[in-house]
C-alpha cells in the first residue's frame, strides 16, 4: 500500500490503542461513592418545590425534606424534620415538635416560622399537589420549635405532612428580594436533605449532579455516597448494559424481558414489590364519539385485559377497581373483563361496529415507554375487530398533557393514558385529582362533571380521620359509579422492578415515594 | 465529443451479460426471490391476519420454532409473516417514490440541459434547494401536517429523490442538444417540444434508467429509517424499519425481535444495489469501457 | 537493434498482432504504416511487453542487442522501459500526468531511473533547450501547454533518460500541420545526432515515406508487405499497399 | 480561481436564499397556532394576543418572511417550546456532538474505503475485487440503526471491549473536569490537554463512527474503484508504465491523484447523509447531537426547534458543497484553472 494510505492506517491504529489503554486505566476501582441514576425520561422540568409534581422527584426527596415520611412496610408514619406530634379536638388540630439543629442549605437555621412560611406559599401557589393542605384552615407557632394547625375537617395530617410533593420544607427567604420562583429555577435548592444541586444541564446525558451538603443535620458518619448523579438514558437496553458494566449505580424501569434477564445476573441485584402506581385510560366524557356512554361501556368491554398483563410478563398485576392492594378502599373482584358480544350489542345501539358506520378514536400515551407502547399496540387490535380505529399518538408528557388541557374540546383526544400513584399513602388523590369535577380541566382528563361524586368525593377525606369504615363503604360505591359509567378504564396495576450494582447496601423500595431512592440511607460497598 | 448516449440494449441481451459477471446475477436472484415473496405473500405468510391487526398478547416472544420460522414479536405476531408482507410495503414504497421521482425529475433536467442558459441556471438551483433538505427532515414536517404514515413518508422521499434525476439527465441532455443532428432538426424548423420529446428524451434517458435500478435499495433504507424514527408507517402495519424499532427494547433478550426484519432491509438492499450495478455495466458503455481497463 | 521474430498478440482466441520479423538498428527509422485497428500500437507495446496490462497473451521473441526481453520479470523489463527504449505517444498532451507540472513529473522518471535529484533537473534543463522547450513552459500542468511543446517534452524526456529506441506511436497525427513539420525535423535530428534507433507508427505515408528508410505495411493484423521505403512506396507488389497509396490525394517525392 | 469562486458564492446564497423561504413555507403549513402552542394552553387572551403581537403573527406574510430571514441572519432563530431557550443556543450545544461524530465517522470512511477502493481495482477480476465488491455493497445497503445495535450488542454486551453509550466517562467530570469551550469533547479536551477526557471521548466515539461510517465506507470504495480504472486507462497511464513506474506508483500517486476528484465530490453528498444517520443512530448511544434535540423536538410539537434543525442540517449540507468545490480545485488542476 502506498504512503498515504498507510498514514491513515496508523491513524486507525491510534484510535484503536486509545480504546485498549482506557479500558485498563479503567480497571481500578476504589469505592465509588457517587450514586448513579439512570432515568427513562428528562430528570427536571420544574425546580421550586412548592410547585414541583414530575419526574423531578427522584431527586427533590434527596434535596428536600417533609415533616414525616411514610413507611410502606409498616404502613406507619415516622418522623422526619418533626420528632413527634399529636392530634386532638377530634383530628381537627395537630402539633408538630420540630427536630432541634436543623439548618437549611442557605445556612438559616429550621424554624417553626420558616416551616410555616413554607406550607403557607405553597398552599397559596395552588398548583401542583397544593391541594393536599387544603384542610389547612390556620398554622401557629408559639414557639421555634412548635407547629400548630387548625383544621376546617378532620384529615390525617401526619400522613398528608409526609407526601412525596409539595410537602417539602424550604427556606422562603433563600432568595431575598429576588423572586423565588425565578430563584429556584436557576438550579438553585433551599431544603434540608442530606444533599445539595451542585450542576444542572439541561438536554445533556449527565442532567443533574448533587453533591453532599457537608453540615446535614444527619451527619455523614460511616459510608455514604457523596454525590448523586441522574443520567437521561432513554433506551431501556443502553440502561440495561450500563447498570450490568457499573457504568450507572441504578436504572428504573426496564422492559419485563430486560428485567427477567438480570434476574440471573451476577453483576447486578435485583428487588421487586408490589406498588400503588396504577395505568387508567380516560374515556373522554365530555366531547367526541365517547361522549355516548354506550359507546364508552363498549370499548371497555372490548380491551384483552388478560391479555395485556400477559404480554407484560409478570411485571404488572391484573388491577380491580381504581385503588390499588394495600390501600384502604381496595375493592376486590372490580376488574373489566373482555366482553366482546356485549361490546358488540352496545356498539350498534349506538349505530357503529362491524358493518356499520366506522369509528375513529385518537389515543395519546407518553412517548419513549414501552410498556403504554404495548398496551396501545393491544388496545389498537382489539378496537379494529370492531370496525373502530384508533389512532395512537406517542408524546412528550407535558405535550401530552397540554393537549388534553387545551381550551378547544375538538383538540382533547378520545382516550387518555397515564399512569398514576397517590401523592401519599391513602385513596383520596386518585379520586380529588382524576374524577372530581374542575374547569379548566388539570387532572380529570375524563372531564367528568358529576355532581354526586363531587359531594361523595368533597367528604371522604374527613370521614377517612373520623369514621374509617365508611369512608371504605364511600370509595366503594364511588368504584362502581366509575366503572358502571365507563369514566376511565384501569388497565393493571404496576409490579416495581428495580435493578442496581451489586456494590449498593441497604436498599429499601418505599412505593409510596414512585421511584425514589433515598440515597443518603444507603451504604456504598466495594 | 463522440455521442456516447447508450441506445436501450434489446433486453434478451442485457440478461444474457448479466449472466457475466456472478456478483450481479446474485443481485437478480435476491431481487427475484424479493418480487416474488411480495407478490405471493397471502400464500407465503402462514398467518395472514397477523400482518394485519390480530395481536395474539399470550404468545408474546415465542423463540424461533417449527411453527413460528422468526419467532413472535413482543404481542405475539408471527415474525415471519409480517417480514413477507413487509416485502410488499417496501417494493410498494419503492415504486411510488421512484415513478414520483422519475416523473418530475427527468423532464425538468431534460429541459434544464436543452434550453441550457437561464432556465438551466434556475433550475438546477431549485434542484441544489431541494438537494439540501434531507428526507428525514420533510418527513418531519409532514409527519406533523398531515400525521405518520407510509403514503406521507413516500411523498416526503420523493420530494428530496426527483432532484437527483433532474442533475444526472441534465448532463446528459446538454451533450445530446449540442450534437449535430438537434442542431439540423432546429434548422428543419421542428418545434421544441417535439425535438426535446422525439431526440433529447430517448437519448439521455439511458442513466435514469441505470439510476432507477441503483435507487430502489435507497429508498428502501430511507423509508425503514423514517419507520424506525416513528416517521413512516405506523404500527399494525408490517414495516420492517418499524419492526426493528419495536423489537428493539428486546433485542438483549430476544434477538430474533430485531435481527430478521434488519436482515431483511439488508438483503434486498444488497439484491437491488448488485443488480443496479450489473445493468450499470451493461446500459452505460463508458463504465464498461472502464471496468476493462482498455 | 532490437530483433523481433514470430511475434503475436492475442486477445483471448483471436490475434490482434503477428509480425514475422522486425528489426530496428540504432541510427534507422522502421515505418509501420496501416489503417487504424491493422495492430500497428500493438506490436509497439508488445515490445515493451505492456500489453500484459490490457490481459492480451505475448507469444514470439523481442530481443534487444541479443537479451531476451519475453521471459525478463516485470522488475527487470521496468529498468529498460524508459531507459533504453522510450515511447512517444499519440496525444502529447493526454500522456502526461494531468496533476503533475511537467518539471515535476520529469524528474521522477529520472530520479526512477537513479539519476541523482541534483543532477536531474539540470539534465532536463539541457536537453529541453536542444529541443527548443523555454524553461517556463516545464514549470506547466500539461492542459497549459501546446501538443507540439507536450511532444517536444516527451522527446526530451527520452533523450533526458538516454533512451537509445523511441517507439513512436503516431507521433504527428494529433497536431497540426505546422507542428507536424516541427516534429518531423526534430525526430531526424534525435535520428542523426543521437543514433536513436525508431519505430515510426503512421497511418500517414507521407511521414513514413519523409523519414523511414524500411517500412512495413500491416492490414487487419498481418504484415503484407515489407522492405526499403523506396520499393515498398515506389513500387508496391501488395495490391493492398497499392489501394493504400492510391488513397493518399498527394505522394511526397522520396529523400 | 477567484472568477470561479465568486460565481460559485453567489450560487450558494441564492441556494441560502431559498432554503430560508422553504423552511419558512414549511413553517407555516405546520398546523396548530404557534402563539398557543408557546403561551401555553392555559394563557389567557390578553396573553395570547402580546405573544401573537410579539411573534409578528398578525402580518402579512411576506413582511414575515422578510422578519424570518432577517431574524435568522441576526441569530433569531425563535425560542424552543420544549427547553425554553433560543434555539440557536440549542443548536450550539447539539451540533458540535453530532459534527463530531459525522467528521470522525467520514475520516474512518475514508481510511478504509480509500484503500479497500484501491485494492480492488489494483487486482480487478481476482477474488480481492470481488470480495471487496461485496463488502462495499453490503456496508452501503447496511441499515444504520439495525448495524448500531448490533455493534453495541456484540461490542459491549458480549465482548465487553467498548463502552455502550454517552461521550465520556461519567466519573471524569469529578476527576478531571472539562472545560468546555465549543461543545465539542474533543476539541475542548484537546485543546485544555485533559488526555482522560480525550482518551475516554475517543473511546466512546468508536461505536457510533463505525456505524456511521458504514454507508460513507462502502461508497467511498466502490468510487475510488470505477474512478481508479477510468484512468488507469487513460494516456497518461499507458506512458507512465512505458517509463518503467511500477503499479505501486501507478495505482497509487499517478492515477489516484486525479482519481480522488470525484471521491472528494461524493464526500459532500456523502455528508449530508451521515449527518442525518447520525439522527438514527445518537438515540442508541445516547449521544446528545442534533438527532436527540430533533427527536425530542418531534415528540413535543417543538416548531422551532424543528425549523432549527432543518435549516443547520440544509446549510450545512450546502455548506459541504462549497468547501468539496474548493478542495477539488486545490487536488486537480484540470477543474478550475491553475491557483
Amino acid at each position: 500500500m502506498k504512503k498515504r494510505s498507510a498514514v491513515w492506517a496508523l491513524l486507525v491504529a491510534v484510535c484503536l490503542l486509545a480504546a485498549g489503554t482506557a479500558l485498563a486505566a479503567g480497571g481500578t476501582t476504589t469505592v465509588d461513592t457517587t450514586f448513579s441514576y439512570a432515568s427513562e425520561n428528562t430528570i427536571v422540568t420544574e425546580f421550586d418545590p412548592a410547585v414541583s409534581y414530575s419526574n423531578e422527584i427522584i431527586a427533590m426527596n434527596n434535596v428536600y425534606e417533609q415533616l414525616t415520611r411514610y413507611n410502606s412496610r409498616t404502613k406507619k408514619v415516622m418522623p422526619l424534620l418533626a420528632t413527634s406530634w399529636k392530634s386532638s379536638a377530634g383530628g381537627k388540630k395537630w402539633t408538630f415538635q420540630l427536630r432541634k439543629g436543623v439548618v437549611f442549605h442557605t445556612g438559616r437555621p429550621l424554624t417553626a416560622q420558616a416551616a410555616r412560611a413554607a406550607i403557607l406559599r405553597t398552599k397559596q401557589l395552588k398548583s401542583g399537589a397544593a391541594y393536599i393542605w387544603d384542610a389547612v384552615k390556620s398554622i401557629a407557632t408559639p414557639n421555634a420549635q412548635t407547629l400548630v394547625f387548625t383544621l376546617k375537617y378532620p384529615a390525617p395530617l401526619d400522613l398528608i405532612a409526609s407526601s412525596g410533593y409539595a410537602a417539602y420544607i424550604y427556606d422562603t427567604k433563600a432568595a431575598g428580594s429576588a423572586n423565588l420562583h425565578v430563584w429556584f429555577n436557576k438550579a438553585h435548592d433551599a431544603g434540608t436533605g442530606p444533599y445539595v444541586i451542585s450542576s444542572w444541564n439541561k438536554g445533556q446525558e449527565n442532567e443533574l449532579r448533587l453533591t453532599a451538603f457537608k453540615n446535614y443535620w444527619g451527619g455523614w458518619k460511616g459510608t455514604h455516597y457523596t454525590d448523586v448523579l441522574f443520567k437521561h438514558v432513554p433506551t431501556p437496553t443502553t440502561r440495561a448494559q450500563l447498570v450490568q458494566s457499573g457504568g450507572v449505580t441504578y436504572t428504573d424501569r426496564l422492559s419485563p424481558q430486560l428485567f427477567a434477564s438480570m434476574k440471573g445476573n451476577s453483576a447486578v441485584k435485583t428487588a421487586e414489590g408490589t406498588s400503588f402506581q396504577n395505568l387508567i385510560a380516560f374515556l373522554n366524557t365530555a366531547s367526541g364519539p365517547l361522549k355516548n356512554t354506550k359507546v364508552r361501556q363498549a370499548v371497555a368491554d372490548a380491551i384483552d385485559y388478560k391479555g395485556i398483563v400477559a404480554a407484560l410478563k409478570g411485571s404488572v398485576v391484573p388491577a380491580s377497581g381504581f385503588i390499588p392492594k394495600g390501600l384502604i378502599g381496595y375493592t376486590p373482584g372490580l376488574g373489566y373483563t373482555k366482553n366482546l358480544t356485549r361490546a358488540k350489542a352496545l356498539l350498534a345501539q349506538a349505530g357503529y361496529g362491524p358493518g356499520k358506520q366506522a369509528l375513529s378514536l385518537d389515543l395519546t400515551i407518553a412517548n419513549g415507554d414501552a410498556d403504554e407502547q404495548l398496551v396501545a399496540t393491544i388496545v389498537k387490535a382489539d378496537l379494529a375487530a370492531l370496525n373502530v380505529n384508533v389512532q395512537v399518538q406517542a408524546l412528550e408528557w407535558t405535550t401530552q398533557w397540554n393537549k388534553a388541557k387545551s381550551k378547544d374540546p375538538a383538540q382533547r383526544q378520545d382516550i387518555f393514558v397515564m399512569y398514576w400513584w397517590p401523592d401519599y399513602a391513602d385513596p383520596y388523590s386518585w379520586f380529588i385529582n382524576l374524577f372530581h369535577s374542575a374547569n379548566p380541566p388539570y387532572f380529570n382528563l375524563s372531564y367528568l362533571n358529576d355532581k354526586a361524586v363531587d359531594t361523595s368525593i368533597d367528604k371522604v377525606e374527613a370521614l377517612t380521620a373520623t369514621r374509617r369504615s365508611a369512608a371504605v363503604a364511600d370509595y366503594n360505591q364511588l368504584q362502581h359509579r366509575l366503572i358502571s359509567q365507563a369514566v376511565a378504564v384501569p388497565l393493571y396495576v404496576q409490579k416495581y422492578e428495580r435493578v442496581f450494582s451489586r456494590s449498593v447496601g441497604g436498599y429499601v423500595d418505599n412505593p409510596a415515594y414512585p421511584n425514589v431512592v433515598f440515597v443518603y440511607d444507603l451504604r456504598p460497598t466495594s | 465529443m463522440s455521442d456516447l448516449a447508450a441506445t436501450p440494449a434489446r433486453p434478451r441481451a442485457v440478461a444474457l451479460r448479466l449472466g457475466h459477471d456472478p456478483l450481479a446475477l446474485a443481485g437478480a436472484i435476491v431481487v427475484a426471490a424479493v418480487m416474488i415473496v411480495a407478490l405471493l405473500a397471502p400464500a407465503i405468510a402462514p398467518f395472514p391476519q397477523d400482518a394485519g391487526a390480530a395481536v395474539h398478547p399470550l404468545d408474546a416472544l415465542l423463540p424461533p420454532s417449527h411453527a413460528h420460522l422468526f419467532g413472535t414479536d413482543e404481542v405475539g405476531r408471527d415474525i415471519f409473516s409480517r417480514v413477507v408482507y413487509g416485502a410488499r410495503t417496501s417494493l410498494r414504497i419503492s415504486l411510488e417514490v421512484l415513478a414520483i421521482a422519475a416523473l418530475v425529475g427527468i423532464p425538468l433536467g431534460a429541459i434544464a440541459g436543452y434550453a441550457g442558459g437561464l432556465i438551466d441556471d434556475a433550475i438546477m438551483r431549485i434542484t441544489d434547494v431541494f438537494l439540501a433538505f434531507p428526507a428525514l427532515l420533510l418527513a418531519l414536517a409532514l409527519a406533523f401536517v398531515l400525521g405518520p404514515s407510509v403514503g406521507n413518508a413516500a411523498i416526503a422521499i420523493s420530494i428530496t429523490w426527483w432532484p437527483w434525476y433532474t442533475r444526472l439527465i441534465r448532463a446528459q441532455a446538454s451533450t445530446v442538444a449540442s450534437s449535430g443532428y438537434v442542431a439540423s432538426a432546429r434548422a428543419l424548423g421542428v418545434s421544441h417540444a417535439r425535438i426535446l420529446l422525439r431526440h433529447v428524451l430517448p437519448n439521455s434517458v439511458a442513466p435514469a434508467l441505470v439510476q432507477l435500478s441503483l435507487d430502489f435499495g435507497g429508498v428502501i433504507l430511507t423509508a425503514a429509517a423514517l419507520s424506525y424514527l416513528g416517521l413512516g408507517a405506523q404500527d399494525p402495519t408490517p414495516e420492517w424499519g418499524l419492526m426493528v424499532s419495536q423489537g428493539q427494547s428486546l433485542f438483549t433478550t430476544n434477538w430474533w425481535a430485531v435481527t430478521f426484519p434488519g436482515a431483511a432491509i439488508l438483503l434486498t438492499a444488497v439484491g437491488f444495489n448488485l443488480l443496479g450495478d450489473g445493468l450499470r455495466t451493461i446500459l452505460d458503455p463508458r463504465q464498461a469501457l472502464r471496468d476493462r481497463g482498455t | 537493434m532490437i530483433e523481433a521474430r514470430d511475434l503475436t498478440v492475442a486477445f483471448g482466441g483471436t490475434v490482434v498482432a503477428r509480425v514475422p520479423e522486425l528489426e530496428i538498428r540504432p541510427g534507422t527509422i522502421v515505418g509501420l504504416a496501416g489503417e487504424s485497428g491493422s495492430g500497428k500500437s500493438m506490436t509497439a507495446l508488445a515490445v515493451l511487453g505492456l500489453t500484459r496490462h490490457l490481459g492480451a497473451t505475448l507469444t514470439g521473441s523481442v530481443q534487444l542487442d541479443g537479451e531476451e526481453l519475453t521471459g525478463l520479470s516485470e522488475r527487470r523489463l521496468r529498468h529498460i522501459r524508459g531507459r533504453r527504449i522510450a515511447l512517444i505517444l499519440q496525444s502529447p498532451r493526454a500522456a502526461l500526468n494531468p496533476t503533475l507540472r511537467l518539471s515535476a513529473f520529469a524528474r521522477r522518471a529520472l530520479v526512477l531511473h537513479g539519476v541523482p535529484r541534483r543532477e536531474a533537473d539540470a539534465r532536463l534543463r539541457s536537453v529541453a533547450d536542444s529541443v527548443l522547450l523555454a524553461p517556463d513552459v516545464l514549470e506547466r500542468f500539461p492542459h497549459q501547454v501546446s501538443g507540439g511543446e507536450a511532444q517536444r517534452f516527451a522527446i526530451a524526456l527520452a533523450l533526458a533518460l538516454g533512451a537509445e529506441y523511441v517507439l513512436a506511436d503516431e507521433p504527428t497525427s494529433a497536431l497540426d500541420v505546422t507542428v507536424q513539420a516541427e516534429v518531423i525535423a526534430l525526430l531526424r535530428r534525435v535520428r542523426d545526432e543521437h543514433g536513436v534507433g525508431m519505430l515510426l507508427i503512421s497511418h500517414d505515408l507521407a511521414v513514413i515515406d519523409n523519414l523511414a528508410e524500411q517500412t512495413i505495411v500491416m492490414r487487419a493484423g498481418d504484415v503484407v508487405e515489407s522492405g526499403d521505403t523506396k520499393t515498398v512506396l515506389g513500387s508496391p507488389s501488395d495490391p493492398y499497399t497499392q489501394e493504400l497509396l492510391a488513397a493518399v490525394p498527394t505522394i511526397a517525392e522520396g529523400p | 480561481m477567484t472568477r470561479f469562486l465568486v460565481r460559485r458564492l453567489a450560487q450558494t446564497i441564492v441556494v441560502v436564499f431559498g432554503v430560508l423561504v422553504v423552511t419558512f413555507g414549511v413553517a407555516r403549513i405546520i398546523p396548530g397556532d404557534p402563539a398557543v402552542a408557546y403561551a401555553g394552553p392555559r394563557a389567557t387572551k390578553v396573553e395570547l394576543a402580546r405573544v401573537t403581537k410579539e411573534f409578528g403573527l398578525d402580518k402579512p406574510w411576506p413582511v414575515q418572511l422578510r422578519d424570518y430571514i432577517w431574524g435568522v441572519l441576526h441569530g433569531d432563530w425563535g425560542t424552543s417550546l420544549y427547553t425554553r431557550r433560543p434555539v440557536l443556543s440549542d443548536l450550539g450545544v447539539a451540533l458540535p456532538a453530532s459534527l463530531e461524530l459525522v467528521i470522525s465517522a467520514l475520516l474512518l470512511a475514508a481510511a478504509v474505503g480509500i484503500p479497500v477502493g484501491i485494492a480492488a481495482a489494483r487486482w480487478r477480476g481476482r477474488i480481492s475485487d470481488v470480495v471487496a465488491r461485496l463488502v462495499a455493497v453490503v456496508s452501503v445497503s447496511m441499515p444504520v440503526f439495525w448495524l448500531a445495535l448490533i455493534l453495541q450488542h456484540v461490542f459491549f454486551q458480549k465482548l465487553g471491549w467498548l463502552p455502550v453509550a454517552g461521550r465520556y466517562d461519567a466519573n471524569l467530570d469529578i476527576t478531571h473536569p472539562l472545560h468546555v469551550r465549543t461543545h465539542s469533547v474533543l476539541v475542548d479536551a484537546a485543546i485544555s490537554g485533559n488526555w482522560p477526557v480525550l482518551r475516554s471521548a475517543l473511546v466512546h466515539l468508536v461505536l457510533p463512527a463505525a456505524a456511521v461510517a458504514a454507508y460513507p465506507a462502502g461508497a467511498i470504495a466502490q468510487l475510488t474503484r470505477a474512478t481508479l480504472l477510468e484512468t488507469v486507462a487513460e494516456e497518461h497511464v499507458r506512458m507512465a508504465r512505458a517509463l518503467g513506474f511500477a503499479e505501486r506508483t501507478v495505482f497509487g500517486r499517478l492515477a489516484l491523484r486525479p482519481a480522488l476528484n470525484p471521491v472528494l465530490a461524493l464526500v459532500a453528498l456523502v455528508f449530508a447523509y451521515a449527518l442525518v444517520n447520525t439522527f438514527l443512530v445518537e438515540a442508541i448511544f445516547n449521544w446528545p447531537g442534533l438527532g436527540m434535540y430533533a427527536t425530542s423536538a418531534i415528540q413535543s410539537l417543538d416548531t422551532p426547534a424543528i425549523l432549527g434543525v432543518t435549516l443547520v442540517v440544509a446549510l450545512a449540507y450546502v455548506l459541504a458543497n462549497l468547501l468539496v468545490d474548493i478542495a477539488q480545485s486545490i487536488v486537480d488542476p484540470r477543474v478550475r484553472g491553475v491557483r
